[in-house]
């Protein structure tokens, strides 16, 4: 196939392209997920966001979330693409696309996904405030990498 | 020689998106200690290595011609 | 507002005009759900679907479904789109978006919405097979309407 | 008068869209009762009454006036 199932791009993102990727005529549900730039987060304006990406490891991470969503739910189909560079609030930052069969399976994969986006791919995020800038770590809000290490396996706790 | 590639705060601490360091032979672990000393940088106990674009343990031994990577915690998605 | 939120229509449906519906500042997270026309249901053939609604009853449930939806994900906003007529394989049926401020209750609402339009919205599928047509009712594969009615309370088991 | 609107299968049984029928005064069960056996409806069982696009009940009454649908068990989505 032509089209990269798994991508890194540093323009804006088009969700009828991630999403045409991932439609079949054998499936009847796709579930997408977007993720904007928020202005607030805790109450806290944000003016505008950075993300930058190690690409050709990002992509090799996408594809593995991708293999690993294949093997839990048999059928699917699922593209990622992440952005990277300056967004404005409301741009698009990730869009998540999974198509399957039927649709309970599209939500829990597509779910099961964006987790393991934020364990595993390596892409951070600088937050631009009006009093200063930062880069983002730890959005799971749990011990980093409390094995020393992301979980590069498949999850056990599903 | 070895590619060291920096991301996010390690890149903008050292000023430079990737170092050539001549440390082949020493395992994760004391990468990390040397790291600290030369470049003086602040987070690395929650920082990962990834050698040639996979994350490794803290025992694995870096080669000459290794593309080693700083990978702080991941904030994507 | 001048766009509809809830709307039944006859052409085909737009994921960016839909999910545009739903992107506001304040929220980080869209999930959609879009329903295909998938070719195979249990190993049988569809050639095509028929879409009929009792158009300004349904616009009405829909509004009930986005009431019950702001109620149970307080801050999010949800559109929904339903196409009426006839359907190609891999067309979209419906466009379901939801944002919110954060991920977890995108998913979970969107979710919720789709259940309730299979049970509430009087909306009705035709299928076209090479050896038949039928109006396919009961997709819940539960007894039809097992209260005498559709529960068109709010659900109590979530 | 009173209109009745048809949907997918009854729509098709019927060969219409809508009648007028005079039946004011009869409760949404007696209704049913009455289109079974006046247009030979198959499955009324499982099928809703809307009055004026709202769910009735069975024991609702019809009144001159108000526009009745035959809702079937539903299968958008």
């Amino acid at each position: 196939m032509t089209e990269r199932l798994f991508d890194i791009q540093d323009t804006p993102l088009s969700m009828e392209e991630v999403v045409g990727k991932v439609t079949r005529r054998e499936c009847g549900a796709i579930a997408t997920f977007i993720g904007t730039v928020r202005e607030l987060t805790h109450g806290k304006r944000t003016l505008k966001l950075e993300y930058q990406a190690y690409k050709p490891m990002a992509i090799k991470m996408l594809e593995q979330i991708g293999q690993e969503v294949k093997e839990k739910w048999p059928g699917s189909t699922i593209a990622i693409t992440h952005r990277v560079g300056t967004l404005d609030i409301t741009e698009i930052a990730v869009i998540i696309a999974v198509s399957t069969p039927h649709r309970k399976a599209a939500y829990e994969a597509n779910e099961y996904a964006m987790e393991r986006i934020k364990q595993i791919v390596p892409i951070w995020k600088k937050e631009f405030w009006e009093d200063g800038t930062k880069w983002v770590g730890d959005q799971l809000e749990q011990t980093a990498y409390p094995k020393g290490k992301p979980d590069v396996k498949e999850e056990d706790n599903d | 020689m070895i590619k060291l590639l920096l991301f996010a705060e390690f890149q903008e601490q050292a000023g430079t998106d990737q170092v050539e360091i001549d440390q082949a032979g020493l395992t994760v672990a004391e990468l990390k200690s040397w790291l600290k000393q030369e470049y003086r940088f602040t987070s690395l106990d929650q920082t990962m290595i990834a050698i040639n674009e996979t994350y490794a343990n803290e025992t694995d031994v870096l080669k000459d011609g290794d593309v080693i990577a700083l990978i702080p915690p991941v904030s994507g998605g």
